[in-house]
């Protein structure tokens, strides 16, 4: 599996370096640092450290020009969009030259041309080509040229995936029977995870250049006069060779059929780093970077939880006692409201709220509304919870109560809710971490919650599973302490000892 | 003294196909202390419920002091209207149940003082003291801060009772009060009657200590059947009674 | 509001038509039937009829060429892909005559050449222009050239959508203060909605084409002959000024600047036909053809729910008597599953059932593995809801029961469950009706129920209201009937009527 | 008819810092009917329940037929051990509670059969018929079918009755088995138990019916303060007691 990164100290910076850089001596350049090997990644030894073949490009054309290099981490959605915020000047990170682009920004010339690639497990022998894969099952990334390339062939059944690692262990899960990737992404994935294998002839063609904003007319001269330095020099194909990523499709774009000299070093440096040990290191390093943005997530979570569960506790109790104590137009008004909170889905509820009660005038925050859609749609459970707890409580008790002369919601209040509370907690806790996880719905009215921010990073990260546990184990710790409380109450208010509880636990 | 406080006419009650009250008419002056006895299943704790109003009658006139629950068999009568009259009747008639049903969640002494607090609006001073009090009555003292399941049953008992007495209604009705009690506490118990009936309450007991019937009540009443065979003083029923049901049953208990 | 349709018919019945047809003299063509006026819609008068500029386009072709058509349903995104599978061999839908489109198929010239065009809210005065939208708000749809304008333009917060239907109202909601759509989109959507009205000048250009297989030059030489005889004739103009869209890129294109003579008959139809009432009869239309659909969706659903709660039911009643009845040690783990599943969201446990299980070599169908899930899932929530009811018994049952020699698992299932279940019976139902509706979680293991068919089916027609009322009333039915047993239940087994129950409903 | 069938020594127990049984030590001969006798809250029932294994001593040695609880004080008898002996124990030992503990969901009929079927593996016909024949001894013909919220409080306690006799336990324990039964009532009870007596059925009753324990029973126990101060026969207990406790108790009756 492939290392992935976030800089996000780089990301929080950002700003502060605008104001001091400017200067035209600074060659501003922003890439996805997330963006997999060779492209740019972090160092796997050291990894504050971001390497790649296009750190090298870059870093030989400022050279040649003379400038300083400040590199800006931006998402790889994000990189064009930011060049016309003026974050930086140039985008450099896998970007295949296409018309559809050329209309939003200026591309230098290719700094190296590729192709798309099939990828199978080992020991698939029968796919051999594109014609090979038709009648099957074929991964490629969403939107890419192998996407397109596989899509026009027909008569594949193309799924795709937002990350190659994705389609890779769907493929090893057996739900795939070939992958199309760039060939960069196909030759370092193969190298590190010998249970795939690169099979057939090249793909289509892909060229990627660097992006820079149509005005900047002068700074896509130099660019270009460098980069053709580096291709008359040399150096751009000792770049390449370093990274095992010289091709034939190179040797005929620089017309140099020479034979290589230059050992792939870095490639070499990638695969022995990348060993399980420090993959380990890495990712803990990783997660102890992403802790911030989680905790954050789990306290909007836990609040957001909070007082939804407050106000569905109290509402709910409302509701039951209305239908229980109500007179027949408050029942039917309670076995309604009931029936249908819970006959119809929470998310539709949270769309009405927040999507459609503006066409009548209340234009809800994101906050209240999450909390008075999941309140009022627990309100309806808990209110079933209590008419369980209610009806627990033998019959004699309330007509002590009444006897007594209380009225009866004294009666209900004094006597049998105390009573029927310790009976509720265990459903009621139960509802309480539903709640919880339900409150990841809310992501749908724009709230940012824990689990949207799981999403975020698994997605960005490729990292499912080590990400996916740490949400887990956050959810977990969020619903604990609840879990602990309840158990308390429930011990506290079971001084009425002559119930089943204490005595299943005797040695009797 | 004289006045009749409580009194029913033609009261009936089924549950489902049973019968368990039959046209059961009654008139109980103020301040009597009036004795209930018959068989096991006869309806004693039914007539006790219907006029602490926790069963509505079917139908027949139930006064108790000056409020009125009546209800002919097809009789269109409102809920509402029931509703407010059983309360009313509730607020003045006191009932020790035959199943007790103290509060679990609730120590002796909070099980007491609850409803004079909430009910009566009394301060929780005035009621813990009354509540001391009647539990010294009842032999109890010391026991305030226990929780039911910590008592036995003697205990149990003797605890509702001193709940229902500090609601002070007018109207006390008892569904077999020293059932769970020795000897040595029935005579405690029934001090205690005795005290408040010469303080002039109005008492109605479900017993089957025919002792207490015979000398301590006003008047007897015996019921076979859901049906009130016979009423009046003890001296009539015990010695003299009119019916031959009656006779028989009391025989019973003289040889 | 616009009006959508579908032709579910057609799709179905396409196989077979293909085998009648095959002759040179039938032009095979397709468009999605669901695109908005003008294009190719419903009449929404005869629904059986589908209008729009296009079609005459077509038909006019045909015409010309004299050929006979016949139409094929296919959704938008799959026109190109279509053409290579042989369904059809033209597609004439709004397609922009685009670098990255020609690359996969032929395009004809150009049959209508519009720009972008602003909308906003009646009474807005401030935007006239894409200057007056930066640092505002503006929608578009996903991959429109709008969008790529507004990225290009900078400065802009570009919201993108799926369908322009949610953009309007988000306008109206206040969410947006502009959005830029195709003209034609802008021309119709604003007449039959006068809240919303167009501003500005046109922005941008786009040509569409017709699109047809790369090899079928023949056809392509046909094609544009037939558009340059109609675009001489004067037929073309003709078309589109009775649908209202003769503009002056048009003027420009056909070098035709002469006064309008024909008037804009077909527009007047459609302004006129789209009355209120007649929306609703198409809706209900609509959706009538959409039951299938959601019926078969749902009653997977339901099957999958019954199965995983009957999973829950008895697997949460083996943790809770593990729990309460086993030694230390089975105590422990029923504490510990409880927690540990209850306490991770049931999200995460699908995917590593599905995803995760494989690599340890148990490949699950979806099926049994969103069984698995649920109801293992939920086996933890009933576990605490037995516990709760088990302890609302009274302590002395328990006693009687082992003082007349029962083992503590008799009393148990003899004495406790029974008088338990009552007690139970509103959580239990409770937690189905939830389960029911998390059952839309397995759409991430690719089983299709009735959320993602909801999802799929208001996406693709921008009707989330109608088909999410339609949705919650479905989820509603399904609970219904649950909800109806228990409560017959709840009453059937009150025989022990000693509780608060009945005494609270009466009339005392 | 002379083995001891049912034996403590030193019996202890608390409640929390409640000494609820302190030192109980006795020895019941086979086919014997014992009353015990004492004041409320004294630990009749406790003593009771600890026989029957519901409550586990504290320490002390109590012996049922040949099954052995013996438990010190800081003992470290093992739980699972003494749980198997409590089963076996309460297999023998049956036992009426003063609250009767009635299973609420299951008819009068349901109630009595449901044990000698699951645990005796009785056939539901045998069953049937003998918990017939029991209804019928304690005078509740035609009730089986009714469900235990439809029965009056001396019919429940009848029906509590019969269902511990339907297990034939060797011996049964009994908690103020009259207390809500009229003395006419009372007698058929008691004469069941005179008849249990008969057959050679050990008894031991808790009891307020002074009576009956004098006429009855073998011995009797006065217990006060959850202390045993004097065993032996009614003649004694009554007549002339060794203990000036248990004089001045029985002294209350005979006045
Ligand atoms: N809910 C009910 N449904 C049916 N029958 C009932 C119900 N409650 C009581 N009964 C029957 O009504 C009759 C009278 O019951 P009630 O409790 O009033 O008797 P009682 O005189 O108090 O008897 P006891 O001295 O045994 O307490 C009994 O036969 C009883 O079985
Ligand atoms: N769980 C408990 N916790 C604390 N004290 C208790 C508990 N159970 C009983 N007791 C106390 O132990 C003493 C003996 O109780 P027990 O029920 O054995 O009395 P008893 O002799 O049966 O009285 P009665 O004739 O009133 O039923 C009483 O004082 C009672 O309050
Ligand atoms: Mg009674
Ligand atoms: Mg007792």
């Amino acid at each position: 599996m492939k290392i992935k990164f976030i800089f996000l100290v780089a990301f929080i910076l950002l700003p502060q370096f605008f104001l001091i850089s400017g200067e035209q001596k600074v060659l501003r350049w922003a890439a996805d640092a997330e963006s997999n090997a060779p492209y740019i990644f972090q160092d796997p030894k050291i990894p504050s450290n971001i390497i790649g073949f296009e750190v090298d490009i870059v870093y030989a054309i400022s050279e040649i020009l003379n400038m300083q290099t400040l590199f800006v981490q931006n998402q790889w959605d994000g990189l064009i969009p930011g060049l016309y915020r003026g974050d930086y000047d140039i985008a450099i990170n896998g970007l295949e030259i296409t018309e559809d682009r050329k209309k939003e920004v200026s591309f230098t010339k290719p700094y190296y041309i590729t192709h798309e690639q099939l990828v199978v497990l080992k020991g698939v022998e029968n796919i051999n080509s594109l014609s090979d894969v038709v009648g099957k099952k074929v991964g490629a990334l969403k939107n890419s040229l192998a996407e397109r390339i596989l899509r026009a062939k027909g008569g594949i059944e193309v799924l795709t995936y937002e990350g190659e690692v994705n389609a890779f262990v769907d493929m090893k899960n057996g739900r795939l029977d070939a992958v199309l990737v760039d060939a960069p992404i196909a030759i370092y994935y193969t190298a590190v995870n010998p249970e795939y294998v690169m099979v057939g002839q090249p793909i289509g063609e892909i060229s990627y250049g660097i992006a820079l904003r149509k005005e900047d007319t002068l700074l896509l001269n130099k660019l270009n006069y460098a980069l053709e330095t580096l291709q008359k020099s040399g150096k751009l194909r000792e770049i390449l060779e370093e990274w095992n990523l010289w091709n034939f499709m190179m040797e005929t774009y620089l017309d140099d059929f020479s034979p290589s000299n230059v050992p792939p070093k870095k490639y070499q440096y990638f695969i022995e780093s990348v060993s399980k040990k420090s993959e380990l290191i890495e990712r803990i390093d990783l997660y102890i970077k992403f802790m911030p943005v989680f905790f954050k997530a789990a306290l909007i979570t836990l609040g957001l939880s909070l007082v939804a569960m407050l106000v569905a506790i109290v509402a709910g109790l409302l509701i039951a006692l209305a239908r229980i104590y109500g007179g027949k137009v408050l029942s039917f008004l309670a076995v309604l409201y009931i029936e249908i909170i819970r006959g119809t889905p929470l998310l539709i509820q949270l769309y009405i709220i927040f999507y459609a009660l503006p066409s009548v005038g209340v234009k809800l925050s994101p906050f209240l509304a999450a909390v008075l859609g999941l309140g009022l749609n627990y309100a309806a459970y808990e209110a079933e919870v209590y008419r369980s707890g209610f009806f627990a409580i033998p019959r004699g008790q309330m007509e002590a109560a009444i006897s007594l002369g209380m009225t009866k919601f004294q009666a209900i209040w004094y006597v049998i809710l105390p009573q029927a509370i310790r009976i509720v907690i265990p459903p009621v806790t139960n509802d309480f971490i539903s709640l919880l996880k339900d409150s990841s719905l809310v992501s749908v009215i724009t709230m940012i919650e824990l689990t949207k921010v799981y999403n975020q990073i698994a997605s960005t990260y490729y990292d499912y599973l080590g990400t996916g546990i740490i949400t887990a184990v956050l959810y977990l710790l969020l619903g604990l302490p609840f879990i602990r409380i309840a158990r308390y109450f429930e011990h506290r208010l079971a001084v009425e000892r002559k119930s089943t509880q204490d005595y299943l636990g005797k040695v009797v | 003294m004289s006045s009749i406080i409580l009194e029913g006419r033609n009261i009936c009650k089924k549950f489902g196909d049973i019968e368990v009250l039959k046209n059961i008419s009654f008139e109980i002056q103020n301040g009597e202390l009036i004795s209930i006895i018959g068989r096991s299943g006869c309806g004693k704790t039914t007539l006790l419920r219907c006029i602490n109003c926790l069963e509505i009658i079917d139908s027949g006139y139930l006064r108790v002091g000056e409020i009125v629950m009546e209800r002919n068999i097809n009789g269109n009568n409102k809920n509402d209207e029931l509703k407010e009259k059983a309360q009313k009747i509730r607020r003045k008639v006191g009932l020790l149940f035959q199943s007790l049903n103290l509060f679990p969640h609730l120590t002796v002494l909070e099980n007491i003082i609850l409803a004079p607090i909430k009910v009566k609006k009394e301060s929780r001073d005035v009621a813990v003291g009354k509540a001391l009090e009647l539990l010294e009555k009842v032999g109890l003292k010391g026991l305030e801060n226990r929780y039911p399941f910590q008592l036995s049953g003697g205990q149990s008992q003797r605890v509702a009772i001193a709940r229902s007495l500090a609601m002070n209604p007018e109207i006390m009705l008892y569904d077999e009060p020293t059932s769970a009690l020795d000897p040595e506490l029935i005579g405690e118990v029934l001090k205690v009657m005795i005290d408040l009936h010469k303080e002039g309450m109005t008492q109605v007991v479900v017993t089957h200590a025919m002792n207490f019937a015979k000398s301590a009540s006003d008047k007897v009443i015996y019921m076979e059947d859901g049906e009130i065979i016979e009423f009046g003083t003890p001296e009539k029923i015990f010695n003299n009674p009119n019916d031959p049901r009656t006779e028989a049953y009391v025989r019973l208990f003289k040889e």
